[in-house]
């Protein structure tokens, strides 16, 4: 069981063992990163393909089904027509500018790959800083918005990267801070020790950080703040169809287009995997006499798994309006996630409780802090909404 | 190991570079950049200096740069609304225009 | 003659990128494209940093740097209407500075070149092992006090950006209008979002002769 | 409570989610090219020429009269009348068109000209799938290609064909009724010019009930 675990990791060694001494920290360099990108590249295909026929399936209606057996050969279909498609440049635009700004979003897209553990030992770059290498790559994906939004001379597409500027920029105060509670409680902000930490079983049940209030909330905290980090579901209104045409992909068209579209699902899976590995015990099994088991295998199960729930809440949730996705996340996410930051302080510091009935007592306070956190915010968030109508000619 | 003062020429060149947008331009925003150049020279000149000091794992140099960095973040800050301010003041941000207005 | 391996081929490629964006940030004449290039200087010392073996601070400066200094540049750019503003160009005063500049230059790298100390300190050869825990329990333990100062000079600045920063309502506070907006002609409409859209949409240059 | 809401259209999702797995009567969408709904009896598309018995050019009820051609506001039919003449279905001689073309890329299917056409020469037709890969020949459509059989114009319009045909066929019996009535009087008068051979005695009262005018 041990090999096929580490089946890729010795593979590897195999090969670059191959390789004549003086290239072989270039073929370690790039037998880490091809699989790496052959993976996600794949990834990217699949979700396409799985996320519109899980779409159809919702609304009553099949999803593609034309190209290929059951439609499996539409994400090929599509690669093809971007690539086919005329590349068109606005007249007025920025060339240089506008022709940068989607490598500026899909290169540090790629880059936070490497830092992700996807299976015992399968780190691209064991960083000691890897949490803070994932955070400061992914926060240059505004600049690239801007870019994008600023050099196509469009106003639609300067109010979109505007737009998108915002959302990503308050989003991504929550989304840091409900990590620095896993950092607090871990230690470390390298991301294979914060995986160790959770791999320990108690009589069958793995110590997931999710299985600890804190580590709740803080979960779904960090995918609703990942998810619009990712301009995903709920919160894809920068580049919404129905408001301002494209936002700022309005005047990208074939490959470059392509490119946005991939760097958007890229941050998409950057974020599962941090999730996973931060909440969700990155690749250890769900249960302890699985533990032999691949452990990469239960990484991409857990990737498919939060794949589905974001495909699930895009066929469900309508899209926020502009004052809702800001006043949602300054007056409700921050202030809850400061919340679960005290409740994983409380946590840690409550460890030490003996007496028989301590679990129960610490999770018992633990959630009950965070539910009225989140009732008392959920009920203040709607209190200023508009006062009741009063219909005057209503018999 | 590339020795210590390839690292301080290096800095002293984006120092001076600093300096001079400072002085030449006259936009006001191009100004706050240039001081952000040269905030950015003294950085790496601490960080050269923390990493070839014999007492390196004191950390001294590697804690002023952090708070360096947390200081200039919050001067830019502050600057970028005073350039702001200004331009909504006087309508526009080159600087000579500023001091001949008596506001 | 210097063996090849000897000259830091690395750390001259970041130096060069870096000063060369340094001087296009400077000397641009589309002040968003300067804006650009300060961000790929930002970057090259970044990559400086990590050469330098301080990961924490090359992440940390490409965090605050990158993410959020360069966008509140590039905001600010857009809000004060100079997006596609050609700037004017090099006038006589100005070569005074410059002057300044080159003595400063000098001033610094001729002792640099000159001076015997430097060359014979030992180079570290080891990397100090600067590990995110060891940052941490200095930052918590020898240095706390300037961490808290720190805490409280970011807040202050937040909330004085806001303040200097935010517009005064006219029609909220007091009805009747202030003399500084009876002088505008062209008012400008109220959101940051609105100036940014008037900055792209108006071709006319800055309002001043 | 913040929240209960999204379950329920989370839920509500899912159940469409598996439903469609598992009852095919969820799902609407019909495979166009290979599934297709039948179409609505009143839908129409482009005329078409209707002609009764098994000869497309013999049986067109057509008689060219061109009221189709002044009425139709694009003006896209194009009618030649023919020289000589066949009879119709009461046996009457007839013109008959020698060409008759309907530029179908102009027609809008405003079945104006069913409506004035007073002989139910042409009626609308429920074919659709029309696209051609050059824009001019095949999009004017000729007089064989409109001829359709009465029994096509059955199928598609069911009560207006039969509402039609009854009309028709009690026309026909009476133009026969006539012309038998015709035949009778014209032979009667043949009896009495052979019997007296005197001009002036007028017809006998025994001739049949024949119409005045």
């Amino acid at each position: 069981m041990e090999t096929l675990d580490q089946i890729f990791v010795l593979a590897k060694h195999w090969l670059v063992a191959r390789v004549p001494e003086p290239l072989a920290w270039l073929a370690t360099i790039l037998l880490s990163i091809g699989p790496l990108i052959t993976v996600f590249a794949s990834c990217f295909a699949i979700t396409t393909i799985v996320e519109r026929k899980a779409l159809g399936r919702i609304q009553n209606r099949f999803g593609p089904n034309r190209v290929g057996p059951f439609g499996l050969l539409q994400p090929l279909a599509d690669g093809l027509k971007m690539l086919i498609k005329e590349d068109l440049v606005p007249a007025q635009a920025d060339k240089v500018v506008h022709l940068l700004a989607p490598f500026a979003l899909v290169v540090p897209a790629w880059l936070t790959f490497s830092v992700l553990p996807f299976g015992r030992n399968m780190t691209v770059i064991d960083l000691d800083a890897g949490l803070l290498f994932f955070f400061a790559v992914g926060a240059s994906s505004e600049l690239a918005v801007f870019m994008a939004g600023w050099s196509s001379r469009n106003k639609y597409a300067l109010m979109g990267a505007m737009r998108g500027i915002a959302q990503m920029i308050s989003y991504e105060v929550p989304l840091v801070l409900s990590t620095v509670a896993v950092v607090m409680s871990v230690g470390s902000l390298s991301l294979p020790s914060i995986v160790e930490a959770q791999s320990a079983y108690v009589f069958g049940m793995p110590t997931w950080h999710v299985f600890t209030p804190w580590g709740l909330s803080g979960f779904i905290l960090f995918l609703i703040a990942g998810a619009a980090e990712a301009n995903r579901a709920p919160f894809d209104l920068p580049e919404a169809e129905s408001e301002i045409i494209a936002g700022y992909l309005t005047e990208y068209s074939g490959f470059k287009y392509a490119l946005f579209f991939m760097g958007e699902y890229l941050g998409l899976f950057a974020i599962t995997g941090m999730g996973i590995t931060l909440f969700l015990g990155g690749w250890t099994a769900p249960v302890s006499f699985l533990a032999t088991t691949p452990s990469w295998f239960w990484f991409f199960a857990k990737f498919g798994a939060i794949i589905a729930l974001f495909i699930w809440v895009r066929g469900t949730v309508p899209r926020l309006r502009m004052d809702q996705l800001m006043k949602f996340a300054w007056k409700f996410l921050v202030p809850l996630t400061l919340v679960n930051l005290v409740v994983a302080a409380f946590w840690h510091f409550s460890g030490t409780w003996q007496f028989p009935g301590a679990i129960f007592a610490r999770w018992l306070l633990g959630a009950g802090f965070i539910g009225g956190a989140y009732v008392t915010l959920g009920r203040a968030l709607h209190t200023n909404q508009f006062p009741p109508r009063v219909y005057a000619y209503a018999e | 190991m590339t020795p210590l003062h390839y690292y301080l020429i290096f800095a002293a060149l984006l120092f001076s570079v600093g300096l001079a947008g400072a002085l030449m331009r006259r936009n006001a925003i191009l100004v706050l950049i240039g001081i952000e150049l040269m905030l950015n020279a003294a950085n790496l000149n601490f960080i050269a200096f923390w990493r070839y000091s014999p007492t390196a794992n004191e950390l001294v140099g590697l804690m002023f740069v952090l708070f360096s960095i947390g200081i200039a973040a919050a001067e830019a800050a502050v600057g970028l609304a005073i350039i702001i301010s200004i331009y909504r003041h006087h309508r526009s941000t080159q600087l000579q225009h500023v001091d001949r207005l008596k506001g | 003659m210097r063996m090849l391996s000897d000259i830091p081929i690395a750390f001259l490629m970041i130096a060069a990128v870096t000063l060369v964006s340094a001087v296009c940030a400077m000397s641009l004449r589309n002040l968003v494209h300067c804006g650009l290039c300060l961000v790929l200087t930002f970057v090259g010392l970044a990559a400086t940093y990590l050469h330098l073996s301080a990961e924490f601070v090359g992440f940390a400066q490409v965090l605050v740097y990158v993410g959020a200094v360069a966008i509140l540049i590039v905001f600010t750019i857009l809000l004060t209407r100079n997006a596609e503003v050609t700037l004017s160009p090099v006038s006589q005063s100005s070569l005074v500075g410059l002057g300044i500049a080159i003595a400063v230059c000098g001033s610094l790298v001729l002792p640099l070149v000159t001076s015997p100390s430097l060359r014979r300190l030992p180079a570290q050869s080891l990397a100090p092992d600067a590990q995110v825990q060891r940052i941490g329990e200095k930052l918590m333990a020898q240095y706390v006090i300037p961490l808290e100062a720190l805490a409280l000079v970011l807040t202050a600045a937040m909330i004085g950006a806001v303040v200097i920063a935010m517009r005064d309502d006219p029609e909220r506070n007091d009805p009747s209008p202030s003399p500084q907006n009876q002088k505008d002609t062209g008012s400008v409409s109220n959101s940051p979002a609105g100036t940014a859209l008037n900055s792209s949409s108006s071709t006319s240059s800055s309002q001043r002769p | 409570m913040l929240g209960t809401g999204l379950i329920q259209g989370l839920m509500e999702t899912a159940k469409n989610f598996v439903g469609s797995y598992h009852d095919e009567a969820r799902l609407v969408t019909v495979q166009y090219p290979e599934e297709k709904i039948p179409a609505k009896e009143n839908s129409r598309n482009f005329p078409f020429l209707v002609y009764d018995g098994e000869d497309p050019q013999a049986g067109l009820r057509c008689v060219a009269c061109q009221i189709c051609e002044k009425e139709c506001p694009p003006k896209c039919i194009y009618i030649v009348k023919s020289k000589d003449k066949k009879p119709d279905y009461t046996g009457k001689a007839q013109l008959y068109p020698a060409t008759f073309d309907i530029d179908v890329s102009v027609c809008m299917s405003c079945q104006i000209c069913v409506e004035v056409c007073p002989f139910d020469a042409i009626k609308m037709d429920q074919v659709f799938e029309l696209s051609t890969s050059d824009r001019f020949a095949t999009l004017l459509l000729k007089k064989t290609t409109l001829a359709k059989p009465n029994a096509y114009f059955h199928q598609i319009h069911p009560t207006d064909a039969a509402e039609i045909d009854g009309r028709l066929a009690e026309e026909k019996r009476k133009a026969e009724e006539k012309a038998k009535a015709a035949a009778a009087a014209k032979a009667a008068a043949a009896a009495a010019a052979t019997t007296g051979t005197d001009p002036k005695a007028p017809p006998v009262g025994g001739a049949a009930k024949s119409p005045t005018n």
